[in-house]
């Protein structure tokens, strides 16, 4: 078992680095009017920033099969719930029932 | 015993009978499921009864092409109910081109319906036989729904948003209509009925001359009856508020307090007149309780409510002040 | 058949005292704390019951008016759900047997075990705090406005009741999932896990993944009682069916949450009353994931006339005829498992015959519900009350019933009176379908939920319903009486009364505290009856 | 060390295999459905002749005032309002009487200022 | 069986330190998934109700102090750094690092939450705190107080997940103090970082959905 993979400090300081660099762009690319794609922006930004700090600090990078499956697994299931709420709400114009 | 007890409800929409006939095919294939699931365990039961107490029973792993079969065929019975299900429901959701429209608002703990001519009613709803009707429908509190069991149909009515619900009658008659979503105290009794009409008789009552007229002309009938014009009379001779207008405004008490005369004030104005007596009257209303019924209540306050302000004179209007009081009452 | 030898020291004498029950880290003690919990938690809610069947007796409402009508059916619901139908299985067989059946000396966090019992009855202290002053009279669904702004009831500490309690919950399905991950026996792998392992599982994932969300949305709706957030408000923009798609997620699937138990106990009751393994055993533990994964896919299906989209319910109406599936698939192989076996009669098995004939007959009504076109007749109406105490009641009820009866010997070292037992059965059945049949009829005919009073019409089915009531009553009494009577002067069990194969039945009646003498290594499969490696245990 | 517990665990591919393949049910049933609705939509929005033809159909309107009040809380909140504008500010009430208003304050400190009418013996 | 230098922290249901810490963590990672669906349901209606009023979101958002928001993002990833770092010494069982590092992690928690605290009082005076004092200039009054009450409360639980995390830091800071951590046994400064780093990856998304929205707009 690779849970013991003791991680080397300067990939951490690397991580936070990419990690503050894209803080500040996202909040550089909020001030630019890019329409429907800001918010696609802001959330590839986060989700790309979530992962960092999942593989890396949370070592999951280094860890079982077990643990990737459970963190694919809560992913998973948040996006059933909204997608299929969404499927709901979106869907309201086209006809609802009463 | 069982006469008076219905096992099925009759049908008397055009929906009815293709809800009824989903209705049969389930139970057709619940109970043959139900049966050969029963049947086979009580037979086994039976059949392989443990004789020996050391006894073990013949091992098999399982085969792929049973289990393939008994996933496969719930699989094609389930699709084929879910697309004639889906059908039917296509249908009871989109109402037709051209129906008669009707305005419901529900409310803790009563229905009160809007024909497109003016015709109010109160948990009552007429209509006629053979013609595709729609309820419009909102609610002013929480979520309730209208459900029509002889019709097969039902949709929850929603604060804040406008819900649409559908049918064609069939049979004249009187069908309940029942509040399908909990909506507190009153729940179970916030019934009614949909009265299917002969198309004469319901252009009669359309046009007010069937018995039941509208809620307000019953009030202002029942106004002269109990000779409450007597007091509330717009002249020199009134002694009570004139009613004329007063709806919806804000009136001041001898406590000191203002209230705004809503369907409660009326009704507390009617029953117990002594609990809030307007500024610059004297306390001379009787109470109606117990001489009036909740119905000639609600016609009253209707009644009220419809009366339109008499033509302004100087310095009457609301938010007006003037510094004149009111006379006080001789 | 070894001897009848009741160990000197087993976890029930091992240690006397409250505190030694109250601080104890064993988890077969914790499953009987547990146990009479949940069991002091269904009298309450079967009361309240009684009540409800009585006042339905007679199409007026005079037994009690319509506010504390609502109140009981209310209580009723929240009591008999959250406080004893989810918490009954898993947390009193769960718990004991878990780490038993996998060869395990406890479960991966014994005192977080403990804590999840704290926590669930401190939950059920909050709540039974509401019915005392006051009662909820929301209904145990909640829905917005009502709960938010008309309800003058104590929604606030009910809803903080149920919130607490779900963290129970979490940490039960946590624990499971630890544990059986990582502390089974050498030899014992997946597939040689019992099929009430496998149940359990499934349950754990659904308590992990969907009681997270019932707790943020009865949060939400404490804190907008409290703070008039607007979330649910539509005089505020906000959406009351919102909290109806938050609310249903969890509570859909904490239905299979209230099932698959169950389920796992009937695969175990099978196995052992046939003496053969269950047909297809790759299959039903498949078939349990897919009811567990599927089960979240659904929820919408309470709300087709609520106002969503004609679109999103015939999606929600094709996944749900998709989870009947599995279940199919588990009725016809426990069918299939009886055939050629070993049948007898005992009466867990008969609690397992009635499970299967009731859940059959209770889950193909929920066809009926999927079916959106004729859901919108039958919706709020008595034909859905019919079709969830068929599943519940005659379902759930039976396997924790013929399960209780199967596990008391181990549980307690003793065997209780076969022939009372047997005519218990026999009333409860009876009681039962006399109950709930009737109650198709008057759904189908439009009597809706939740009315205290109804059309004299309805009179005659509503009658017969409420005797069945009673004699339903009568029959969960008797299990009660001779279950505890057993404890005293039943006759002391041996270490596998029942001939069966499983961990459990190859350590002693009562078993010691570690569970096991020596921890065990498994060398053969599943329900090996007949195999020469298992008769050397048996 | 002896082992002492099971080390073989799950499948990890088989339950991505298992992910996926609902994902792709997922997409299925969505094109399936949304297949169906137009399809049934389509069907549906057929004109359908009316039974009644010489019957007087109901041009899309609404019935008279008074209209069923649908919020009632709300009503009364937008009156208020109306008539707190009304009562604060400063217009003409009839302006060929010439008659104007004032808002209330001003009218209550005017009173306070000047006095109320007072009552006449013999009369009113 | 066991052998006669059972480790002190081993219990005893367990074969091994190593069957424990890998129940430990796989706890740890199955309670963050209920953290995610506990959070989940408060992003869907997120989700709704921007979808529903993009413009009063968006008017809404703008009253949010951009600069705090950032700064305190800032903030609470280098106390992920620190935390990462604090798990990394606990794994060479260098106690004092721990110590400091563990100290680092609460007290740029701590900054987060006062940064948090001055925001509030901000609406609070501003009259944007959702209930009978909630008062919004522009004309969508309503639905900007959705975007408020979802902002407190949302952010209002991730501050109660951070203070929850500072009691865990200070609960690992004395048992590093008293020598219980050490190489062979630091499974408990691990899961916490788990826990630390999951706080942390909340607000990487809050941050964004609340703060951000519509800022190009003047
Ligand atoms: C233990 C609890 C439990 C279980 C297991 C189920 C199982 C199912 N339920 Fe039920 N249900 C409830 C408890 C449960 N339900 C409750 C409490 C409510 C109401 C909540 C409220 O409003 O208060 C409810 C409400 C409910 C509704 C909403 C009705 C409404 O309010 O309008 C629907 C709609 O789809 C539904 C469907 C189903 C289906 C399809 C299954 C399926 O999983 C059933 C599968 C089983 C079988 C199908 C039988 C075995 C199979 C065979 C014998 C083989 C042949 C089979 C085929 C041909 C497919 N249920
Ligand atoms: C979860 C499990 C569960 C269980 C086990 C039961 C068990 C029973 N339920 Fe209930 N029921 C629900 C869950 C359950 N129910 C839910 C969720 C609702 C919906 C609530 C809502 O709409 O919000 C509901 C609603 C409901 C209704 C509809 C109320 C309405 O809509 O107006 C009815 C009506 O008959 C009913 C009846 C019964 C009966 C007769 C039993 C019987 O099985 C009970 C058996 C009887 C006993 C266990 C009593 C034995 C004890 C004694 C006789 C001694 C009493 C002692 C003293 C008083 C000191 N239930
Ligand atoms: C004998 C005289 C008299 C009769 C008859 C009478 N009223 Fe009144 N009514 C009054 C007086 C005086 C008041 C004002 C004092 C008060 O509020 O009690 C009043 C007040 C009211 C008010 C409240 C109006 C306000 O400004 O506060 C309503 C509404 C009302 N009456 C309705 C009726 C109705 C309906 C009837 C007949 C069923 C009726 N009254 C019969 C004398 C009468
Ligand atoms: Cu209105 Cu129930
Ligand atoms: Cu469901």
């Amino acid at each position: 078992m690779h849970t013991n993979h003791i991680v080397p400090p300067r990939v951490y300081y690397a991580i936070f680095g990419i990690l503050m660099l894209c803080t500040y762009l996202t909040v550089q690319i909020a001030f630019f009017d890019l329409g429907p794609l800001n918010v696609v922006a802001a959330l590839t930004i986060a989700v790309f920033k979530a992962t960092l700090v999942v593989l890396f600090f949370m070592h999951v990078k280094y860890s079982t099969k077990l643990t990737w499956a459970v963190v694919l697994g809560s992913v998973f299931w948040l996006g059933i719930l909204l997608a299929l709420t969404m499927s709901d709400y979106l869907t309201r114009v086209w006809r609802t029932y009463g | 015993m069982w006469t008076g007890t219905p096992l099925f409800p009759e049908q008397a929409s055009t929906m009815a009978g293709r809800v009824d006939a989903l209705y049969f095919f389930l139970i057709a294939i619940s109970v043959f499921f139900s049966l050969l699931i029963a049947g086979l365990i009580v037979f086994y039961a039976v059949r392989y009864r443990r004789r020996d107490p050391a006894g073990v029973g013949a091992a098999a792993h399982g085969g792929m092409a049973l289990e393939i079969a008994w996933s496969v065929i719930p699989f094609l019975i389930t699709m084929v109910i879910f697309v004639w299900s889906a059908s039917v429901y296509m249908a009871i959701s989109r109402p037709p081109d051209e129906t008669i429209n009707v305005y419901v608002v529900g409310k803790q703990w009563m229905w009160k319906f809007q024909h497109l001519d003016g015709q109010r009613e109160i948990n009552e709803l007429h209509v006629p036989v053979g013609r595709p009707v729609k309820l419009i429908m909102t609610s002013e509190d929480v979520i309730h729904d209208v459900f029509v069991p002889a019709f097969r149909v039902k949709a929850d009515v929603i604060p804040g948003r406008y819900t649409n619900l559908w049918f064609q009658p069939t049979k004249p008659g009187r069908y309940h209509l029942f509040c399908a979503e909990y909506c507190g105290t009153r729940h179970s009794g916030m019934t009614g009925e949909v009265i299917v009409m002969e198309p004469n008789d319901y252009q009669t009552w359309l046009s007010g001359g069937a018995p039941e007229g509208s809620l307000a002309t019953t009030g202002a009938k029942l106004f002269s009856d109990l000779a409450c014009n007597t007091c509330h009379r717009p002249d020199a001779q009134g002694r009570g508020p004139v009613l004329e207008g007063l709806f919806g405004k804000t009136v001041s008490l001898q406590s000191g307090e203002t209230v705004t005369v809503d369907e409660a004030y009326v009704r507390e104005s009617i029953l117990t007149p002594a609990a809030k007596i307007t500024r610059g009257f004297q306390p001379i209303m009787p109470t109606f309780q117990g001489i009036v019924s909740e119905e000639q209540l609600l016609a009253l306050v209707e009644y009220v409510k419809s009366l339109q302000s008499l033509p302004v004179t100087e310095g009457t209007g609301v938010g007006e002040p003037t510094t004149r009081l009111p006379s006080p009452p001789k | 058949m070894t001897t009848a030898l009741v160990p000197a020291r087993h976890y029930l004498n091992d240690g006397y005292g409250i505190k030694s029950w109250l601080l104890t880290r064993d988890h077969k003690r914790i499953a009987l704390l547990y146990l009479a919990g949940v069991t002091f938690f269904f009298f309450i809610g079967g009361a309240f019951a009684v009540l409800i069947r009585l006042e339905l007796a007679t199409p007026v409402g005079d037994l009690v008016s319509d506010e504390t009508y609502n109140k009981l059916f209310t209580m009723h619901g929240v009591m008999m759900v959250f406080f004893f139908l989810i918490p009954a299985i898993p947390s009193v067989l769960g718990n004991f047997l878990i780490p038993i059946m996998i060869g395990a000396k406890d479960l991966a966090f014994p005192k977080l075990n403990l804590a999840s019992w704290y926590i669930y009855m401190l939950g059920a202290a909050f709540t039974t705090y509401a019915i005392v002053t006051g009662g909820l009279d929301t209904g145990w669904t909640f829905y917005t406005p009502f709960s938010t702004v008309a309800s003058t009831s104590a929604v606030i500490p009910a809803a903080l009741g149920i919130f607490i309690t779900g963290f129970s919950s979490i940490l039960t399905g946590l624990n499971f999932i630890v544990t059986i991950h990582q502390m089974r026996a050498p030899g014992m792998t997946w597939f040689r896990l019992p099929l009430f392992i496998w149940s359990h599982y499934a349950t754990s994932l659904i308590m992990v993944l969907g009681t997270p969300v019932l707790a943020i949305t009865i949060l939400l709706v404490a804190a907008e009682r409290l703070f008039h957030f607007g979330f649910f408000d539509p005089a505020v923009g906000g959406d009351p069916v919102l909290f109806q798609h938050l609310f249903w997620f969890y509570s859909h699937p904490a239905v299979y949450i209230m099932i698959l138990p169950a389920m796992g106990v009937i695969s175990e009751l099978v196995a052992a009353f046939c003496r053969k393994p269950v047909y297809g055993y790759p299959f039903v533990a498949f078939a349990s994931l897919a009811i567990a994964v599927l089960g979240f896919l659904v929820w919408a299906h309470h709300m087709f006339v609520a106002g969503i989209s004609v679109y999103a319910a015939m999606i929600f109406s094709i996944l749900s005829f998709l989870v009947a599936i599995p279940s199919a698939v588990k009725v016809f192989n426990w069918t299939a498992t009886m055939y050629k076996g070993s049948v007898s009669w005992q009466t867990p098995m008969l609690y397992a015959i009635g499970f299967i004939g009731l859940f059959t007959i209770g889950g193909l009504t929920g066809l009926f519900l999927a079916a959106v076109g004729l859901d919108i007749h039958v919706t709020d109406t008595y034909f859905i009350v019919a079709h969830f105490h068929y599943i519940m009641v005659g379902g759930t009820i039976m396997a924790y019933l013929g399960g209780l009866h199967y596990w008391w010997p181990k549980i307690s070292g003793r065997l209780y009176n076969e022939w009372l037992a047997k005519f218990s059965a026999l009333v409860i059945f009876i009681g039962f379908n006399l109950t709930f049949f009737p109650q198709f009829i008057l759904g189908y005919l439009g009597m809706p939920r939740r009315y205290h009073a109804y059309p004299p019409e309805f009179q005659v089915l509503n009658v017969l319903s409420s005797a069945g009531a009673s004699i339903l009553g009568v029959g969960y009494l008797l299990p009660m009486a001779y279950l505890m009577w057993s404890l005293r002067y039943g006759r002391l069990a041996s270490d596998n009364p029942w001939g069966a194969v499983g961990l459990e039945w190859n350590t002693t009646s009562p078993p010691p505290t570690e569970n096991f003498a020596e921890p065990p290594e498994v060398t053969w499969e599943a329900y090996d009856y007949g195999s020469p490696v298992v008769e050397e245990h048996v | 060390m002896t082992v002492h517990h099971e080390e073989s665990d799950i499948n990890l591919r088989g339950v991505l295999g298992f992910g996926l393949g609902l994902f792709v049910v997922a997409v299925v049933v969505h094109l399936v459905i949304w297949g169906m609705f137009s399809y049934f939509n389509a069907r549906e929005a057929r004109h359908v002749e009316p039974e009644y033809p010489l019957a007087i159909t109901q041009a899309a309107k609404t019935p008279p005032e008074p209209r069923l009040q649908v919020n009632p809380r709300q009503d009364l909140r937008d009156l208020r309002d109306q008539e707190d504008r009304i009562l604060g500010s400063y217009g003409w009430a009839d302006k060929n009487a010439g008659t104007v208003r004032i808002p209330i304050d001003e009218a209550i400190r005017l009173t306070l200022q000047r006095g109320l009418p007072a009552r006449q013996e013999n009369g009113r | 069986m066991s052998d006669v230098h059972a480790h002190p922290a081993l219990a005893h249901h367990f074969d091994s330190l190593e069957e424990q810490k890998e129940a430990a963590t796989l706890g740890m990672w199955v309670f963050l998934v209920t953290e995610v669906l506990f959070f989940g349901g408060l992003f869907a209606t997120y989700a709704i109700y921007r979808t529903w009023y993009p413009d009063a979101f968006a008017a809404a958002s703008h009253e949010l102090d951009v600069t705090l928001g950032t700064i305190n993002t800032a903030v609470l990833i280098t106390s992920s750094l620190t935390m990462a770092l604090a798990v990394h010494a606990a794994q060479l069982g260098q106690r004092a690092k721990i110590m400091v590092f563990l100290a680092l992690t609460m007290a740029l928690g701590g900054v987060f939450l006062g940064i948090k605290s001055v925001e509030y009082y901000h609406k609070f005076a501003e009259h944007l705190i959702p209930g009978p004092g909630f008062q919004f200039e522009k004309e969508h009054i309503r639905h900007a107080q959705i975007f408020f009450s979802l902002y407190f409360v949302m952010t209002g639980l991730h501050a109660l997940h951070m203070i929850i995390g500072f009691g865990i830091m200070l609960v690992m800071l004395w048992w590093t103090w008293r020598g219980t951590i050490t190489a062979e046994y630091y499974s408990p400064i691990e899961i916490s970082g788990l826990y630390w780093h999951f706080v942390d990856i909340v607000w990487i998304f809050l941050f964004p959905l609340l703060y951000l929205i519509g800022r190009h707009a003047h």
